[in-house]
């Protein structure tokens, strides 16, 4: 019997060692995996390194888990956010390092990790100052970057539903980078508001493979992070 | 809108009326935050076009209902919005590989400048305090088959934004297409700076002494 | 109003000219769109390049076009099948000039070429005579070789179904090379049992978004190879 | 299967037995053509395999009835097979994204030739009138897990297979983990082939005889 559900979010991330680098799911509020960072939290890991599109905002989710200075690098295409106060004191108070990379070359980055490509070429940031220090190479006379693959020991990925085999199927553009954070990861975590037996998802409209994943968990009513921002909430 | 007393040539609405004109029906266009988005508002009838937002959505539509919004149904700008019949929904590297592989024909942006040789800066002011964050900027302008800038003729302070090159750190290298300003539509072509249209009223050497580079007719 | 249906598989490959580049779908008989094939052989286009897993078996189909002569070159990963005499035959008489690629580095190529990526590494082939002549390069100490993203003026695909916007969903196994060979295609065409208004696909499934697809052509009950080599059948 | 009267050690059904043997419970497994699939017959009770098949299906069930098959859910070798619960359809990149992105546990494939630093020879005589047809068994070496290979000794005319150095064309270097033979279980080690099990009845100096490179004990 395969069924990689496990009790709860505690559960799904307690073997998330300091120092482990963590990929999270979510593009601002949309997709992000509130109820696994918070027990992320809870839990105490230190010295991360995470790898999101953004930074949080308010001082829930990913807000919060930098706010408690659990991370210490973190690589990212927009880390600037209408309510983010935490990330900007802590990037000019020099708590935090900040490796800023364009959107695209970031998702493809993920991709090529999560595929077995040690690199590829982009042309995105040539001529740029996120070129300084990068390999650049001429195909066809167009002029283009070399871009490492990037993996992560840890995803959290919020999905809808998923079944015991781990195939995920995500919520309109919740979706964004959980497929291929699920692929780049060595041990990919996705909260789902229902698990279902497998055969519960048509094969047909699977976004997520199950080999990509290895822990799921029912969060049946996640919190919406723009919701607790305006009540003013803050975690833990 | 009401006009500014001292308000000469087209209001932003009127500069993405203009803009809105140029895009052949059945284009992919992907807006930038801002000034862009009033774009959607003035296409022409009989015209549609299908909008992508490079966080996974393709056959975006207007904002929703009061109340009937769904947080994660959201734009690049993290605005709420909806999705049209014939919309589909993917993930990024998805997403921008219909940037990087050039199936967009047009994205609009906003710029703090733009160079004779089609150089953009439109991201970071490069002071050393400044929270620096790209988004997709930098992919838009690499793989996007055509960039539009739309943007007020000169800054706040009266420097243009059209220039000889740019102070501002790079957005991307030789890559705007055209630039809507309140004044002018301009080209950006091999020979620099090219008149294609003065908004009402304006006329031709209004508009070159507020461009920070040599500016031709056609 | 966006419609990019055509009334048939003659008027959707009319401009297919000598010496395109044309990827074929499928891999075997699963996805070969055997009607479009056969109205680019009744089109009457030569010295073409054709893009394709294999070389298709008995004379229908991918086959047929090759026996009546029109493709010049094939990029191939499987050029051998058990009911196939018309591309050794070819191949030993010289007639056909044939690139052969690792499964998996083909579609890689392809799905470069589609996503903007000019170039990347990959660790198959390392070691082997398909690597002669090509660069390679250590990452983390192992060995990889660079490869080339692969477009084409034209793709023929077959779907289960599109809408008009060009949205596709598939049909099984019969997925396989249709979603990349979709992107890297200057013109991609797809037949479909059935077309359906915008909106006729839920956006959560769709496999192909429509802006990878410029012309869907409703194919009812297409043939399926298997069976016409099974009785015996030949094209034209 | 009835046993030829001069087969020595274990059957064709027996050598994918014992194999069958040492793949953990929820392992994913892609199985080459030919003798690798007879594994799937004899999995353990009480443990489950997911079946990948390249051409973009994973949870692949056995064939269909008669009759009830369809000819667009086929495996890698163009036979028609099931989808079970839990599976999931994909395109060709993401299929070997699978297998060069490590997720695939093991693959199980045939050989003509395996060297005792690894190297593995499977795709081509290197005849130049053959056919050249390597498919997806460069990528699978590559990129899975770990790759055991089930093959009989020797060639038909009595050749070692497990060699020195490959004769036949490399589909890759240094790839192999463990051999299954009718006689023996080999591992592939930095000191060279290592016997991890006699067939009941063979004796190691009949393997090591028939053997083309030196084999060690543990």
């Amino acid at each position: 019997m395969i069924d990689k559900s496990v009790p709860g979010p505690a559960a799904a991330v307690a073997d998330i060692r300091d120092g482990a680098s963590v990929m999270i799911g979510g593009f601002g509020e949309a997709g992000s995996p509130i109820e696994l960072i918070h027990a992320l939290i809870d839990q105490g890991a230190r010295g991360l390194t995470v790898i999101s599109n953004n930074t949080g905002s308010g001082e829930v989710g990913l807000a919060a888990l930098l706010k408690a200075e659990r991370v210490s690098k973190i690589i990212c295409s927009f880390p600037r956010t209408a309510n983010s106060t935490v990330f900007p004191e802590l990037y000019r108070g020099g708590k935090i390092e900040l490796e800023l990379v364009p959107q695209g070359t970031l998702a493809e980055r993920i991709r090529a990790g999560g595929a077995g490509i040690p690199a590829f070429y982009t042309p995105a940031a040539v001529g740029t100052p996120l070129a300084e220090g990068k390999e650049s190479r001429l195909f066809g006379g167009k002029e283009y970057l070399l871009e490492h693959g990037l993996r992560a020991d840890f995803a959290l990925i919020k999905g809808r539903r998923a079944d015991t085999h781990g195939n995920v199927v995500y919520h309109k553009t919740a979706r964004n980078f959980g497929p291929i954070m699920a692929m780049a990861a060595g041990v990919t975590i996705v909260q789902v508001n229902s698990v279902v037996p497998a055969g519960g998802i048509d094969p047909e409209v699977v976004v997520s493979p199950g080999i990509f994943v290895d822990r799921v968990v029912e969060v049946a009513e996640p919190a919406h992070e723009s919701e607790l921002v305006a009540a003013g909430a803050t975690y833990p | 809108m009401t006009r500014d007393i001292d308000q000469v040539g087209w209001t932003r609405d009127e500069m993405a009326r203009r803009l809105a004109l140029d895009i052949p029906d059945g284009s992919y266009v992907n807006l930038g935050i801002g000034i862009p988005e009033l774009v959607a508002r003035f296409v022409p009838e009989g015209r549609m076009l299908i909008y992508h937002t490079e966080n996974g959505l393709l056959g975006m539509g207007p904002s929703p209902e009061k109340g009937a919004g769904d947080p994660e149904l959201i734009n690049a700008g993290k605005r709420q919005v909806t999705a049209l019949p014939g919309a589909a929904f993917f993930h990024h590297a998805d997403s921008f590989a219909m940037i990087r592989g050039g199936h967009i024909d047009l994205c609009v942006l906003g710029a703090m400048q733009v160079a004779c040789n089609g150089d953009l800066a439109n991201w970071s002011t490069g002071e050393p305090d400044a929270i620096p964050a790209v988004g997709g900027a930098m992919d838009l302008v690499a793989g996007v088959k055509s960039v539009y800038v739309i943007t007020q003729h000169g800054t706040k302070s009266g420097e243009p934004k059209l220039v000889e090159r740019c102070t501002y750190p790079l957005t991307g290298r030789g890559v705007v297409n055209r630039v809507y300003t309140e004044l002018a539509v301009i080209d950006v072509t091999p020979a620099g700076f090219v008149l294609v249209e003065l908004s009402p009223g304006v006329d031709f050497e209004h508009v070159r002494e507020r461009t920070g580079a040599p500016l031709r007719r056609r």
